[in-house]
């Protein structure tokens, strides 16, 4: 089967900093693919170039096949191409559940219905709440999303992006901000998740990585030095010099 | 009742509440010389801001008419406020008297039994000035107003007496208080004579610039610039400039004088043409009230005694035309500073006697 | 059903009875105001839907008032002086220019979309103001009030008073409608977090364009009837400060709520009207009052029924 | 020098710390351990005044700062780093670090030492760096302010391995130089090997704390404590 | 040609008056994020000052300096009773509040001053003017406000953009708690900055004053100019106000000069001079509307 998402050759720059040179990448459907390295070594610009936030200045981009290059971060996310944020990033003002509905909305169709109540659509906020419990925030679903904690917001970020049904689901450190104890849910919980959707993993916890990745790639300084099996990387000298350190490979 | 109720609808915030102001006061200086009275009657005046909004202006009318229940409302100073009032007052049972906004349409097909002006209408005193310069014998004129309607009618009105060429006709956008654009074309172009209308702040800016330039060489030929409204801003900066007018504070009439000392005395202020057209206002209500025998609610009785205008106005004559617009004499008037220290604007000389609009004949009230 | 649903409902009939009241006082004046004040309602709910709904701070919401109240103005002097007629040629006029004018604005966010709305609305106040046709600034009085449907009901103040009720009361149906649904918890959440409505896969642009048409559209509909109330139109209509007025009258009422908009209405223009029969010298009333709610934060809504 | 008794506080109507008391002695380095949602970082904002208290009182070096406004406690000697970075994004990295810098050994090149990545981007905006970035800054922006007792709340947050390491190597040598620290963080492992003494917070409420003789006799012990619920252990003193 | 070459020094000077208007308020509204509409009235406020000190002390430059701290206090009377209170408050209360004070203080000048325009006459010193050309005179007051316009822009741009304090007040403004959590009074900085707003709209006020006439609501009609100058050069930039209100001054007084010229080579006359009159007033917005288009956030964007 043909991969999932394709990169040829992306490449961008800020100004003199470049933080994708000639990326090509390619993500086979069913798998967790987990993406690592330094801070600022443009991870996150790489999420949003396929999630199309950001244009890459040169280079393709493929997702089931077709060249979404040029498309926008809306019609890609309707295409299924859904991510979470670094920086959890959500309607302040919306409950818990109303963030996952709305999430659950988009995907449901056309939102220009004028008259009928969305608060009282049954199936929207039967989804969503499928989706917070399954995040473990099942307690949290009126509060306002303002108002939870940074680590049950991270939670919240992770349950909009559910409530999407995406194909293909960038994350960007789901794990970050999460309790010990929320993390090793989490952990659980995206194991069950991958036998449902293709994930991009962007992660600094080594841990969760190691025991998720079915491939993994490294990046530094905006280029791809190593991609391949967990185990291959984790032995790389040149990852671990530049991004593992003795202690985390060992 | 033995009472009168007059409403007075002017222009009393922002910038233009000065006009308002002088309307206001001079009409309670000539109730004040009545004892209160007016034709007989103890006069009981409500006065309303209009803001200068035509559907505020509507509304506030109504409540004159309908909670105040006035028999005469006075007013208003500008004349898109007009526009929006003149109905709903004439369509009742209470007279419009308009101490200063007199605009054409009104004053030929659209005349009214029950509406009366007691200014001018508006184009006559740019005649005044266009007439003037063409006596003058001046060959080009630079023409200057700011760009709505009444400053159109303002050009329209100079270009109907002057035939020469125009140098260049301007617009400037309402409320521009920059004139450098426009005073170096002024210089480029040495007409023979400005003509401008530029009323209120704008004025005060475009004549202490014009000075500031080093224009004066050029004479300024203006209407509603500057007046004692304006003056006591401008200064030296007006001195000598000529405009046009019914009437000037140096009017040789004892009634005049006396109004201009009592005005001054009451308020620290020369009087303008709204202050004196405001005065002959209440006396003409005065001397209506008085004709008809005190009987306000007799219309038609007092209707005709509006007409006779039979009272002693500050300019000397005065009477009205068939459409209810004055017909009287029109003055080249100059500015100049007064003994005390004071600015004023004086006679040079009569351009027009007698002068009517040339609207009236298109107006049916006989 | 509960009590938020309730308010509006005695609101409403509230203003049912005003003419009832108005019979025992100075009758024309009363309803003129007070038919003032519910167009005005209409125009800051208009803007409240945008402002509070869509986070979009329209500075040019006078100039659909004034294409609303132009079009009246033509269509009655040609002879078209139907209410439902002038409706109907003035809200498709509106969300037309709506639509035209919010496709550039909407590029700017913030001040900027702000003072782009505001370049529009001067844009056309400077247009009418330079259109002799139309009296330019003195602008035009329309010589009878429209008909509606053929019959001359309107002319009595008090059905016109209830013909601008009910176009306040239809409003407020259609929008406490719209701002519950799909569509308008999108709206609400693109005033949010934009970015992350697109990443859900929304477009905001299309939703903004369309709330703006909406407003423009009922907005047009206080135009027409603010025409018809005072048998005149002119520029003055759309001035920039009217624009402004209509923001203070939104804000003043809560940002946020349609009934909100309506209460910030009714009390700034019957307070203004109120305190400028005392004094001449409103502004020294007016203002600190003002500045006091805003203090106080969530406007006279929040007074009444607690926030939003 | 810093204690908090049997502080309440919470937003709006809604409460969430029930009566915490905590203390974090001189030279001390203690850590505030709890799920997410059980009132750390609310206690972070209690003793930087940032959240209003509802009852009890907080004490920094002898003094009662209850009632003190923020800006004064952070200048009595507290520094934060704050859960969520919360990075001035209009002011560039350097503007970020000298906009509160305070003279001491953390000069900006001590801090560009600490974190170069920092000095490569010196002339980025605060939202124009990486998230790991960000955290770096709002590490040495805590640093510049010279703070006797550093607060760091997640602050390894979104940190790659190596830089994590770092950080932890630095705090380290931080608190062999005497430094005082309150730091929450869920790297237990690195965190048991440089804390003096640990408090677990839940709902709201100090549940457990743990002396450094206890840490050092048994590693596991704080670690097994933090899986356990509430009610299923007693609270010892 | 030399006509070409007064309009642009026209449109130029044109600019610095609304830049010197401007500045208070770039800094206010841009750093300090505080919409402040009162920016206009308290201009005027500083007008209407400068015009009563120099009557009453008969010096002009007596008269200016005796301003400024006049317009100072009133700025931090308004500070400590309304606009502290309003500072991390949804822009719309500050809008609310601000716009009751302009009815307010609009009021309350014409209820001290009364409603006449009043004036106040150039300095001796700077009286007169001095030829540029030969038969190009310029006013040498407008020369003079010229340089005071510089002035100020240089400081501004040196405080907003070269000191300790331009930096806290940027980082207050998007982050109050966190500012003041490092240690620093946000409260009595942001005092401090308004103070400086405040200083230089009286200062404008009272700079203005000898060549504009001061009036009650002058600062209204200047208010959204000067609104339209921030927004072009880019919210919080002191170089984008300073290009912003020469770019205004300059297309707005070039266009009023040659405008109508040019459209006449283009169009038969009347159709030309219809064209124009409906196109000058509407040119600054046309302007405003243009730079939006292409730079959405202003010639300058900066950072918020
Ligand atoms: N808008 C921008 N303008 C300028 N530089 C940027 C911008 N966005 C990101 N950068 C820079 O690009 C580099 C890569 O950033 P990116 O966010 O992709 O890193 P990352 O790999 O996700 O790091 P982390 O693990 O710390 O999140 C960083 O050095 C950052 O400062
Ligand atoms: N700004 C806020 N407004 C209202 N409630 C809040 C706010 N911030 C936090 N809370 C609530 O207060 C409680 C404690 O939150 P706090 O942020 O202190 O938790 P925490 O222990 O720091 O969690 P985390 O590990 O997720 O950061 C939570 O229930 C949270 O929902
Ligand atoms: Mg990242
Ligand atoms: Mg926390």
């Amino acid at each position: 089967m043909s991969a999932i998402l394709r990169l040829e050759g992306l490449s961008k720059r800020f100004g003199a900093l470049a933080v994708s040179q000639d990326i090509c990448l390619e993500l086979a459907p069913g798998r967790l693919h987990a993406l690592i390295g330094p801070n600022g070594a443009g991870k996150t610009s790489l999420i949003n170039q396929i999630s199309g936030a950001l244009a890459p200045d040169a280079g393709r981009i493929f997702f089931e096949d077709e060249d979404v290059t040029r498309l926008g971060l809306a019609q890609r996310a309707r295409r299924g191409l859904v991510r979470s944020f670094q920086v959890a990033s959500l309607f302040d003002g919306f409950s818990a559940l109303d963030n996952v509905a709305l999430a659950a909305q988009a995907r449901a169709g056309s939102s220009f219905r004028f008259f009928a109540r969305a608060g009282k659509a049954a199936d929207l906020n039967a989804k969503a709440r499928v989706a917070l419990d399954r995040v473990g925030l099942g307690e949290r679903v009126g509060r306002r999303a303002g108002e939870l904690s940074h680590g049950e917001r991270r939670l919240l970020e992770i349950a909009v992006a559910l409530a999407c049904q995406p194909r293909l689901l960038l994350l960007d450190e789901p794990f970050a901000g999460l309790g010990v104890e929320e993390s090793a849910e989490a952990l659980a919980l995206l194991q069950t998740l991958k036998t449902e959707v293709t994930m991009l993993l962007v992660e600094h916890d080594m841990e969760a990585v190691f025991a998720l990745a079915d491939d993994v790639s490294v990046l530094v300084g905006g280029r791809l030095i190593a991609s391949g099996a967990p185990e291959a990387i984790r032995q790389s000298p040149a990852v671990r010099e530049a991004y593992l350190g003795e202690e985390e490979a060992a | 009742e033995g009472k009168v109720k007059i409403g007075m609808i002017v222009t009393l915030s922002g910038p233009p509440a000065v006009l308002g102001g002088q309307i206001r006061d001079g009409f309670a200086l000539a109730v004040k010389k009545l004892g209160g009275k007016l034709g007989g009657l103890d006069a009981d005046i409500v006065v309303v801001d209009d803001q200068l909004k035509p559907d505020i202006a509507v509304t506030k009318v109504k409540g004159l008419l309908e909670r105040d229940h006035v028999d005469f409302v006075v007013g208003p100073v500008f004349s898109n406020i007009l526009q929006a009032i003149e109905k709903p007052v004439t369509a009742s049972s209470a007279f419009l008297i308009s101490p200063n906004a007199g605009t054409s349409n009104f004053a030929g097909k659209q005349c009214n039994a029950n509406f009366f002006v007691t200014s001018y209408q508006n184009d006559q005193v740019h005649e005044v000035l266009g007439k003037y310069a063409q006596d003058k014998g001046y060959k080009s004129a630079f023409l200057l107003a700011p760009n709505y309607q009444a400053g159109r009618d303002a050009l329209d009105g100079f270009k109907k007496q002057f035939k020469g060429r125009i140098a260049d006709e301007v617009y400037t956008p309402l409320g521009q208080l920059d004139f450098s654009a426009e005073l170096a074309k002024i210089a480029a172009d040495k007409p023979d004579a400005v003509f401008t209308f530029m009323p209120g702040g704008m004025g005060v800016n475009l004549v202490k610039q014009y000075a500031q330039a080093g224009l004066k060489t050029i004479p300024f030929l203006s209407a509603f610039t500057t007046d004692e409204s304006t003056l006591p801003a401008q200064k030296d900066a007006a001195v000598g400039d000529l405009g046009g007018a019914n009437w000037a504070p140096d009017m040789d009439n004892p009634q005049s004088k006396a109004f201009v000392a009592a005005y001054e005395a009451a308020y620290g202020a020369v009087p303008a043409t709204y202050a004196m057209q405001a005065y002959d206002t209440a006396m003409l209500i005065d001397s209506a009230i008085r004709t008809a025998g005190g009987k306000l609610s007799d219309r038609d009785a007092l209707r005709a005694a509006l007409k006779k205008g039979d009272f002693v106005s500050l300019r000397g004559g005065f009477k009205f035309s068939t459409n209810h617009y004055p017909i009287q004499d029109f003055y080249l008037t100059k500015v100049a500073k007064r003994a005390d220290g004071k600015y004023e604007t004086e006679i040079v000389e009569r351009v027009f006697k007698d002068y009517g609009d040339s609207y009236a004949k298109d107006c049916p009230l006989k | 059903m509960n009590w938020r649903a309730v308010v509006p409902g005695f609101g409403f009939a509230a203003l049912a009875l005003v003419p009832l009241a108005a019979r025992w006082g100075p009758e024309a004046y009363a309803l003129n105001l007070a038919t003032r004040a519910l167009i005005f309602a209409l125009a800051a709910m208009s803007l409240q839907f945008m402002l509070g709904c869509g986070g979009l701070v329209s500075f040019g919401q006078a100039a659909y008032l004034g294409l609303g109240a132009y079009a009246a103005a033509i269509l009655a002097r040609y002879g078209g002086g139907d209410l439902l007629l002038e409706a109907g040629t003035a809200i498709p006029a509106a969300a037309l220019f709506a639509v035209a004018t919010s496709a550039i604005s909407l590029r700017a966010k913030g001040v900027y979309y702000i003072m782009s709305t505001l370049a529009f609305g001067q844009m056309l106040y400077f247009f009418f103001v330079s259109l002799s046709a139309l009296g330019g600034d003195d602008g035009v009085t329309l010589d009878a009030r429209a008909r509606l449907a053929g019959t001359d009901w309107l002319a009595s103040d008090r059905a016109f008073y209830y013909a601008a009720l009910a176009a306040l009361a239809l409003g407020y149906l259609l929008l406490d409608r719209i701002v519950g649904s799909r569509f308008g918890r999108v709206l609400g959440a693109i005033r949010q977090n934009p970015l992350r409505v697109r990443a859900l896969g929304f477009e905001p642009f299309r939703y903004q364009l369309a709330a703006c048409a909406i407003s423009a559209a009922l907005c047009a509909v206080a135009g027409v009837l603010l025409a018809n109330l005072n048998s005149f139109v002119s520029p003055a209509f759309m001035t920039w400060q009217r624009s402004g007025d209509l923001i203070v009258m939104t804000v003043l009422g809560g940002v946020g709520s349609l009934g909100g908009a309506i209460l910030g209405a009714l009390a700034y223009l019957l307070a203004s009207e109120l305190v400028s029969t005392y004094t001449e010298h409103s502004g020294l009333w007016i203002g600190p009052a003002l500045v006091l709610v805003a203090l106080r934060g969530r406007g006279l809504a929040g007074l009444v029924w607690g926030g939003r | 020098m810093l204690s908090l008794e049997a502080v309440c506080a919470g937003y709006g109507g809604a409460p969430a710390l029930f009566g915490v008391d905590l203390d974090v002695g001189e030279g001390e380095v203690v850590a505030l351990m709890g799920r997410n949602g059980m009132g750390k970082t609310t206690s972070v904002r209690v003793i930087f005044g940032l959240v209003a208290l509802s009852g009890g009182r907080v004490r920094f070096a002898g003094r009662d700062i209850s009632a003190t406004p923020p800006f004064a406690r952070a200048r009595a000697g507290l520094g934060l780093a704050p859960e969520g970075r919360q990075i001035f994004a209009n002011l560039t990295v350097e503007e970020n670090l000298i906009c509160a810098a305070v003279a001491g050994p953390w000069t900006l090149s001590a801090l560009y030492k600490l974190f170069p990545r920092l000095c490569e981007r010196r002339r980025a905006f605060g939202d124009q760096l990486s998230g790991g970035e960000q955290q770096m800054l709002a590490i040495g922006r805590a640093l510049s302010t010279q703070p006797r007792l550093l607060v760091l709340d997640e602050a390894t947050e979104g940190l790659a391995p190596l830089i994590r390491a770092e950080i932890w190597a630095c705090l380290a040598s931080l608190k062999r130089a005497g430094q005082s620290i309150l730091v929450i963080d869920k790297n237990l492992g690195a965190l048991l090997r440089l804390i003096d003494r640990a408090f677990v917070i839940e709902k709201g409420r100090i549940v457990w704390t743990a002396s450094a003789q206890e840490i050092a006799r048994d590693r596991n012990l704080v670690e097994r404590r933090l899986h356990l619920g509430q009610d299923r252990l007693e609270t010892p003193n | 040609m030399a006509l070409l070459l007064v309009q642009t020094l026209n449109g130029l000077q044109l600019g610095i008056i609304l830049f010197l208007i401007s500045a208070g308020l770039t800094l206010v509204f841009g750093v300090m994020n505080f919409v402040n509409l009162a920016h206009g009235a308290q201009y005027m406020v500083g007008a209407y000052l400068a015009a009563w000190l120099i009557g009453l002390t008969g010096n002009f430059w007596l008269g200016l300096a005796l301003t400024l701290p006049a317009t100072l206090a009133f700025g931090l009377a308004l500070e400590a009773l309304i606009y502290r209170h309003l500072y991390n408050r949804d822009p719309l209360d500050q809008i609310l509040a601000t716009f009751g004070l302009i009815l307010f203080i609009d009021e309350g000048v014409k209820t001290i001053w009364g409603a006449e325009p009043i004036s106040v006459d150039t300095p001796a010193a700077l009286a007169g003017g001095v030829a540029l050309m030969p038969g190009l005179l310029y006013p040498i007051y407008r020369l003079a406000l010229i340089g005071a316009g510089l002035a100020v822009a240089a400081l501004l741009y040196l405080i907003v953009n070269h000191t300790r304090v331009g930096m806290r007040v940027r980082a207050g403004a998007s982050n109050s708690a966190m500012i003041s959590a490092l240690g620093i009074d946000i409260g009595r900085l942001f005092l401090i900055v308004f103070g400086l707003g405040a200083t230089l709209a009286g200062l404008a006020g009272a700079l203005v004053a000898p060549i504009l006439s001061v009036e009650p609501g002058m600062g209204d009609s200047v208010l959204i100019l000067v609104f339209v100058v921030i927004v072009i050069g880019g919210v919080g930039s002191i170089r984008g106000a300073f290009l912003g209100a020469l770019l205004v001054g300059l297309i707005d007084t070039l266009g009023r000069a040659f405008g109508p010229a040019l459209l006449d080579l283009a169009m038969n006359p009347s159709a030309a001079s219809q064209t124009g009159r409906s196109l000058t007033p509407m040119l600054i917005y046309l302007l405003m509307a243009g730079v939006l288009f292409v730079r959405p956030s202003g010639l300058f964007p900066v950072k918020r």
